[in-house]
């Protein structure tokens, strides 16, 4: 009988303490030792969509009010809303049970299309400013907000969220057959900094904070 | 030079995140499938502009947005 | 050697010896030291030999106007020894030379001047013709400075950041900080660039006062500290800002200290103003032999004393047309140095008290006299001259210290499109207009009075900050008017040249440019600037323009032949400091796709190719034929990892007026459950894509593209609908299906095994398509294609589930022989097939009737609203077009290469691929021949390259070559 | 010898009210008309009009690089009599152009490289053009610095050799040729103007200066980057060009590394070393229009990483001064060449894009001789503009081009 898994496309080397399984996913909890940040988080396995429709006014996904303007986000019911544009929405399920994919046709699961990460910690625009010219860190701009643009050349959706002075974040997702060559990228740009692998505990503990 | 452009949706950005559309020509004419000499008047040839000029963009790397701009070809500014 | 250890601006730190080798000496310096101020401090006073002539050079300047510094360090080559940091155990060399640099076996060149003259080159050499071979190995060996190894490798980190600021400030001087401080105190972001290891520009380095009891090095380290306090302000010491772009996008790199985790790192900054505050260099005064060793400018023997604490000689002469010049002459006396006497340009220095100074000290102080040559090697004496030439005086020295005044360093300002003009009472070019966001600060600005130049700092500042709406007016004013109440800029000298012929004046020391070479230009008609420097090469060199920068034009100017000399200073490029590849490359991060099956087809032994952004196995053995891959298709099964193809969703009420935009065909003709094959044309009606759809729900599509459009899709459908305002959604599912293609007689059978389902021939015929799920649970799509001739389907899995899947088919294979196939082994069987790969069977100005695919387009649909139907109508008929044949060798077994033309009396075509076909067993190929050779049994030539004459024959056959009736994909 | 310093193409000359051609534009091809007009075809009452000074755009700012395998066979032949001119013209003209055959390397990334390549070598050899395919390791014995590694972007199969290419001092041809041009009559007018072109009677009669009118009956465009944006100001004529805004830049001086010209299409990149000992290297074009000659931050950066992928030593090499020039691309990537038509008297030699250099002397010979007897010659027929309409593009380029927005 064949073992019915489904695989991130991102795999770190370090040893990990605590692995749950979750529908076919194995997902890493927690590595054996993960510092105090900044770390690098695969969430790959988290569901994610596509909304669009000529007129998204019509839609309140997973009872969700889609934000107005295009890089405006909003967080709710463990649902990352982020403003495309005026036809799209990007959602992310962050923590919780898994969602299913609602039936109207608008809806197209992206989960298999990208590949998505966070990064958190204090260095988390250190790092983003080695790999991207965007201003993440526009003072004009309030949080969570998201980016449409490259990050180490690769066209990426990110949202960076959490406060500045405590653990800001930011939330990546590109196509996944970049996987391998972003997390490299984002290791070596963070190396200096101690980016280590963190499981899915820490991010739940953040997204807590978020609240 | 570094060019910016301004996405209608992402707003201002590097030149580079874009990709250029061409000339803003408007629909084919009704004359488009006429003959060879209009077919190729829309499709090939240019006006190329030694000054501003209306231009369609997309933001490839961005939100993927189609648009048009008036760009100085001889500043590589886009117009403010 | 001893440094001078009660200067309290001193920045080596003497308890802190550096040992390193030259000449297969051992040296010693300290930390701070640059390679040159140790090396100098080590006796050294010639530092390289120039490029032509072979002359000794020694320390001029120390901020790199110029390649007498330049070294070997470490292996890398041209490393300006007066700007690098020593450090413990480099090994430094000497270039240019044959020998030593002070024995040099080429210094005769030096004689040889009146062979050659400006652009001797161009009137030598060639006559007799057969002389230029020789001549031209012999220029090559002469010509270049430095050498680097083939082999050699840089080590060390090299790292980028792309930060975004308000305000940029270039230059960490007096106006530069009082800049940066007065923009930051409104809150705004503001980066603060400085090329020195340290700030306070020429602050640093002068123990006069700036203010009663307050020395200007204390002054700047005041500065500093209210930085400090700032923390919205970045500082980036040695940091070389190199390159200003419009919308002020700034580039500089930074050396990183030992704590630094980089060797230099590139910077791109993104600011809404931009701030130039880069201070002066100084201009090069012309006389005889003005750059022999010996001969240095002001600051140089300057900061020799006050930074390095060094001194530049035992007795000096100056001629100098600054007050610094007469201040650098106070300190070095008071230092220990004999001063001969200090010759001044002007009438007049600008601050009297300066002479009386002088006088306390007994110093000569000649007024309206300039050094006319300087003499011997090493420097002997100088003799001085009035201007006018009519008296003369010989004083013995080994330190000439000469400058003709200040220049500003407009480099950033004139990258960044400032428009500069000559203005004449400073005898600068000064700014005439800024662009938007762009100011200029400080002494560039032709400032001497210590205070006034902070005002222009807080001037500009505040201006900055006004440009990115913060600042008040009022503020900014109150600045303007403080700047006005103090000394406005200074009258500069306006000497060009020494009263001398200029036979060895140097206006341009890396390319060993005399006056006399610009003067012959401009008699052989060279009468622009831009040409005589192209001419003469006069500021091509690694000095970036900083020696002739400012000369050049006045002296063309003087010679009345350009006469908008003046309104134009040469064109400034970056990078304004020469930039090591390696900083610029930075990390280079390789980013490109990998499928989810990709380590499995290495350890699978798959030799893996570069496809567009993607990797992909071409072969799975050393055999380049795959003749096994081949047979196990055609005889068994096997797997093909082809997750690269475009996928896309299009949904809607206005999808199929898109799909019907872009396809030839009539896509209004899907039925549910078949699979559509067409082709996108662009406006040429040339072929760029073909690729299936089918519809999966009401105005809800699934295409697939070719790898190559994968990336470009969206973007094309949405560029051909952009005037149309239709309701449709697109959503790129590229990476989100990995894509398996099982084919070969035995397909059915092995996908039995995973599917759950009837997927007989009658139930999924050829050309259906299917949703299945797999092992109880795995969501697949599934289509029945025969792109390699044989019984196959493409399996649509979600990436995360591809590798499970795949592992269950590989299993439930193996009874029948299944193996990986690569991409070359596709391609053989395409081709048996008559199938094509565009780019390959097409080129850029091939129709879909050319390669025989004319059938795909659908006449009945208005050609105007289908891209690249009217040209497809337009050359329907057309003749003598390159068209898609397949061929068979003729008497051979061998094909032909592919790339190989197909010739008559001229060229007639080209073979796109040829393979011999096991399948078949004889040698096929197509070939894109033009009309009329295209016909069917029309013997072909082939010339393949090397062959040397001799022509292969082929016919031309009709295709496919393999299964003409296409039963083994349907069965 | 080099006591007297005469002015090489002569005193200034004053603008005459009326001459046989105008040639508008002082690059390389215009002085190369100029001079074949003046020398060889007889026709010297003729005046090259140049608004900045002579060699002030492309013909100052190209690589200077030389080669003639090109694609097809219309092309390879222009470009192989150019290549066959150089010795001929450093002799003609008395002027040293140094002409360096070192040959070139086009450097091949892929299988289907090799076989792209391999077409390009085969018409080259058809038609008597040395060119080779080589493999990588021969590569690496040519060129010692290259990588032939596989840990690259783009890992090197081989390359196509071509020895009888190489460089040639680009602004000694412009002067080498001004001074031949004038020295058969040709007057050439600097920092002058062409305001407007007049036709009568769908014939050219006359050229508007800023100093003042010329009467002529041959006008010949060849502005380089200017020619469209001129051709649709001045005659209303439309052209299938787009200007864009092409890159290169040069190392400090090295002693002898490269002994032959690399290029990659792949990486967008080429090098050479200059006879003064500089690594120049270019290639890469922002595809959309500028007529501006400023340099990106961007390209600087990419050519450091391309170059030193292929040449890691240069890594320890400081680039010194970037510069740029236009390039006016046609949808083919060859030339268009045309003459009396739409109007009589009215030639146009432009949509060089970066090709110009290589090919001006041929171009100049030729173009001479079309505007000398009204008879297109073979060798330039198959580059006229009516070929966009008829849906014939030539085929110098296998791959759609990036600067179309059609692709």
């Amino acid at each position: 009988m064949t073992d019915i898994k489904r695989r991130s496309p991102m795999v770190f080397p370090q040893e990990a303490k605590q692995v749950e399984k979750q529908g076919h996913w194995a997902v890493v909890m927690e590595y054996a030792s993960e510092g105090e940040g900044p770390w690098i988080i695969d969430l790959s396995h988290r569901p994610r969509w596509d909304l669009q429709d000529s007129d998204l006014s019509r839609f309140k996904p997973f009872e969700i009010d889609i934000p107005g303007k295009p890089g405006q986000c909003r967080l709710e019911n463990n649902v990352l809303a982020n403003r495309m544009n005026r036809t799209q929405v990007s959602l992310w399920q962050l923590t919780g049970d898994r969602l299913e994919t609602p039936e109207d046709t608008a809806f197209t699961s992206t989960m298999d299309v990208t590949v998505c990460l966070a990064i958190l910690g204090q260095a988390v625009f250190s790092i983003a400013e080695k790999l991207s010219s965007l201003d993440f860190r526009d003072p004009a701009l309030s949080t969570p907000r998201l980016f449409q643009g490259p990050f180490a050349h690769v066209p990426c959706q990110m949202v960076i969220a959490g406060q500045p002075d405590g653990m800001p974040g930011m939330l990546l997702t590109c196509s996944r057959g970049y996987a391998r060559d972003m997390v490299a990228a984002i290791l070596h740009a963070g190396h200096e900094f101690k980016l280590q692998p963190a499981g899915q505990l820490a991010f739940d503990k953040w997204v807590a904070g978020l609240a | 030079m570094a060019l910016t452009l301004t996405c209608p949706v992402c707003g201002k950005r590097n030149g580079y995140e874009f990709r250029y559309g061409g000339e803003d020509k408007g629909p084919k004419p009704d004359d488009f499938g006429s003959s060879p000499e209009t077919w190729c008047d829309y499709v090939h040839m240019n006006r190329c502009v030694a000054g501003i000029q209306k231009e369609w963009w997309c933001h490839r790397d961005g939100c993927g947005v189609w648009f048009t701009t008036h760009r100085d070809t001889l500043k590589n500014l886009e117009m403010e | 050697m001893s440094r001078l250890q009660n200067q309290p601006t001193l920045r080596v730190d003497t308890n802190k010896p550096l040992s390193f080798t030259y000449k297969k000496k051992t040296f010693s310096g300290f930390k701070g030291d640059t390679v040159a101020s140790a090396l100098f401090s080590g006796g050294i006073r010639i530092f390289s030999r120039s490029l032509k002539y072979h002359r000794p050079r020694g320390l001029y300047s120390l901020d790199g106007e110029c390649s007498n510094t330049g070294m070997e360090v470490n292996g890398i080559p041209n490393v300006n020894a007066e700007k690098t940091l020593l450090e413990k155990g480099m090994q430094v060399k000497a270039q240019n030379v044959k020998g030593s640099p002070e024995l040099d076996a080429m210094g005769f060149m030096d004689s040889l001047d009146r062979a050659m003259p400006a652009g001797f080159y161009y009137r030598t050499m060639h006559k007799p013709a057969r002389i230029w071979p020789i001549a031209l190995q012999q220029v090559r060996k002469a010509a270049g400075l430095g050498k680097i190894s083939p082999d050699f490798r840089m080590t060390g980190e090299f790292d980028e950041i792309f930060p975004t600021t308000d305000v940029c400030v270039i230059g960490g001087g007096p106006s530069g900080m009082t800049a940066a401080i007065a923009a930051a105190e409104t809150g705004l972001r503001v980066i603060l660039l400085e090329a020195r290891p340290w700030l306070g520009g020429f602050f640093d380095y002068r123990q006069s006062e700036f203010s009663r009891d307050l020395p200007h090095y204390q002054r700047a380290r005041e500065l500093e500290a209210r930085m400090q306090t700032l923390p919205n302000i970045r500082v980036f010491t040695h940091t070389a800002m190199v390159g200003a772009y419009s919308n002020n996008l700034v580039t500089a790199f930074q050396i990183g200290n030992e704590k630094d985790p980089f060797d230099e790192r590139y910077l791109e900054i993104r600011a809404q103003s931009m701030i130039v505050a880069t201070g002066c260099i100084e201009r090069p005064l012309l006389f005889e032999n003005n750059e022999r060793p010996g001969v240095m400018q002001i600051a140089c023997a300057h900061r020799l004393a006050n930074t390095y604490g060094i001194l530049p000689g035992k007795r000096a002469v100056f001629s100098v047309a600054h007050d610094l010049g007469i201040e650098a002459a106070l300190d070095l006396f008071d230092a220990g140095i004999e001063i001969a006497a200090v010759a001044d340009i002007r009438d007049n220095p600008s601050h009297a008290a300066l002479v009386s100074e002088l006088e306390q000290r007994e110093i000569p102080y000649l007024k309206g006299w300039v050094a006319r040559e300087a003499l011997g090697a090493p420097l002997k004496s100088v003799s001085l001259t009035t201007l006018q030439g009519t008296f003369e005086k010989k004083l013995e020295c080994d330190l000439l210290v000469a400058s003709a005044g200040m220049t500003p360093v407009t480099g950033p300002l004139s990258m960044a499109q400032a428009e500069l003009a000559f203005d004449q009472h400073t005898g600068f070019f000064l700014p005439k207009s800024l662009p938007v966001g762009v100011y200029a600060a400080g002494r560039l600005l032709g400032l001497n009075d210590s205070r006034a130049i902070e005002a222009s700092g807080q001037v500009a500042g505040l201006s900055a900050a006004l440009n990115c709406g913060k600042a008040s007016a009022q503020a900014l004013k109150d600045a303007q008017e403080m700047l006005a109440g103090r000394p406005q800029a200074e009258r500069g000298c306006n000497l060009v040249m020494a009263p001398v012929k200029g036979r060895k004046a140097f206006i341009c020391f890396d390319e060993d440019t005399t006056v006399k070479n610009i003067k012959q230009a401009i008699d052989m008609g060279f009468d622009a600037t831009e040409l005589i420097k192209r001419f003469t090469a006069a500021g091509t060199g690694p000095g970036q323009s900083g020696i002739p920068g400012h000369n050049l034009p006045l002296l063309v100017a003087q010679h009345h032949t350009d006469h908008g000399a003046l309104t134009r200073p040469t064109t400034m490029r970056a990078p304004l400091v020469p930039t090591l590849m390696a900083t610029y490359a930075g990390t280079n991060h390789l980013m490109s796709k990998r499928t989810p099956m990709h380590e499995r087809q290495k350890q699978d032994g798959g030799v893996m190719r570069k496809i567009g952004v993607w990797n992909r196995a071409r072969y799975f053995s050393d055999d380049f034929s795959c003749r096994r891959e081949i047979e196990n298709i055609r005889n068994n099964v096997g797997m093909l990892d082809a997750t690269t193809l475009g996928k896309f969703r299009i949904f809607g009420p206005d999808a199929l007026k898109a799909l019907q935009r872009v396809y030839v065909g009539d896509m209004a003709k899907i039925s549910p459950g078949k699979i559509k094959y067409s082709a996108m044309c662009n406006e040429d009606g040339c072929i760029i894509d073909d690729g299936v759809v089918v519809q999966r729900g009401e105005n809800d599509y699934y295409f697939t593209t070719s790898t190559a459009r994968a990336g470009i899709t969206v973007e094309w459908i949405r560029y051909h609908t952009r005037y149309d305002g239709w309701d449709f959604n697109l959503v790129n599912l590229t990476d989100a299906f990995g894509v398996i293609n099982l084919a070969g007689p035995k397909a059915r059978e092995v996908l039995s095994e995973v599917i759950d389902a009837d997927i007989s021939n009658a139930a999924f015929p050829f050309a259906a398509y299917q949703e299945f799920t797999a092992l109880d649970t795995i969501p697949v799509r599934i289509m029945r294609l025969g792109f390699v001739g044989e019984l196959s389907y493409e399996l649509h899995v979600p990436g995360s589930w591809m590798e499970t899947l795949w592992d269950a088919l590989s299993e439930a294979g193996k009874p029948f022989g299944i193996a990986n196939f690569g991409l070359e082994t596709q391609n053989v069987l395409r081709m048996e097939k008559g199938h094509l790969i565009i780019g390959s069977e097409s080129e850029q100005r091939t129709t879909l009737h050319d390669v025989g695919l004319g059938g795909l387009w659908d006449r009945n649909k208005p050609a105007v609203d289908t891209v690249g139907a009217v040209a497809l109508q337009q050359t329907e008929n057309q003749e003598k077009r390159l068209k898609l044949v397949g061929f068979k060798m003729k008497n051979t077994r061998t094909p032909p290469k592919d790339g190989s033309i197909v010739v008559d009396d001229r060229i007639r075509g080209h073979v796109c691929i040829a393979r011999y076909s096991h399948t078949l067993q004889e040698a096929v190929g197509m070939a894109l021949v033009e009309d009329p050779l295209h016909a069917v049994g029309t013997e072909i030539s082939i010339y393949e390259d090397e062959c040397q004459g001799q022509l292969v024959s082929a016919t031309v056959v009709p295709m496919p070559f393999y299964d003409p009736k296409g039963e083994r994909l349907r069965s | 010898m080099f006591d007297r310093h005469k002015p090489l193409w002569g005193k200034p000359p004053a603008l005459k009210q009326s001459y046989d051609a105008v040639i508008i534009g002082g690059g390389l091809h215009g002085l190369a008309t100029a001079y074949f007009l003046a020398r060889h075809q007889g026709m010297q009452n003729i005046a090259v009009i140049e608004k900045k000074y002579i060699g002030f755009g492309g013909a100052g700012r190209n690589t200077a690089i030389v080669r003639a395998n090109q694609r097809t066979q219309q092309n390879v032949p222009l470009y192989k009599e150019a290549l066959d001119l150089w010795p001929v013209l450093t002799k003609e003209l008395d002027y040293n152009l140094m002409f360096f055959n070192c040959g070139n390397l086009n450097l091949l990334h892929s299988e289907a490289a090799m076989s792209a390549a391999r077409m390009n070598i085969a018409s080259a050899q058809f038609q008597g053009v040395e060119s080779h395919l080589i493999d990588a390791k021969t590569c690496k014995e040519m060129m010692p610095a290259l990588n032939i590694a596989e840990d690259i972007t783009y890992p090197i199969f081989g390359a196509m050799f071509h020895p009888p290419g190489g460089i040639v001092r680009h602004d000694a041809v412009v002067w080498g040729l001004a001074k031949g041009a004038a020295k058969y009559g040709c007057h050439i007018h600097q920092h002058t103007e062409v305001t407007g072109i007049n036709v009568e009677n769908g014939k050219i009669v006359s050229v508007d200066t800023d100093q003042g009118k010329i009467n002529t009956p041959r006008v010949l465009l060849t502005a380089g980057g200017y020619s469209a944006a001129l051709s649709y100001h001045m005659l209303g004529i439309k052209l299938p060009i787009s200007v864009l805004n092409i890159q290169a830049m040069v190392t400090q001086p090295l002693k002898p590394l490269l002994n032959h010209v690399i290029s990659s299409g792949a990486y967008h990149a080429y090098a050479n070393q200059t006879l003064k000992g500089e690594i120049a290297t270019g290639a890469h074009m922002d595809a959309w229009p500028n007529y501006t000659t400023q340099t990106t931050a961007y390209y600087i950066r990419h050519q450091a990483q391309a170059i030193t992928e292929m040449l890691p030593c240069l890594k320890g090499v400081k680039f010194m001064r970037h510069w740029s020039g236009l390039a006016d691309m046609t949808p083919d990537m060859a030339p268009i060449m045309d003459g009396n038509h739409p109007i009589e008297g009215y030639y146009m030699n432009c949509g060089w894009g970066y090709f110009g250099f290589k090919s001006c002397t041929a171009t100049g010979k030729y173009m001479a001789q079309f505007m000398a007897t009204d008879e297109c010659p073979e060798i330039l027929k198959p580059f006229h503009l009516g070929r966009y309409a008829e849906h014939r593009l030539m085929g110098e380029t296998a791959a759609l081009v990036t600067y179309s927005p059609d692709n």
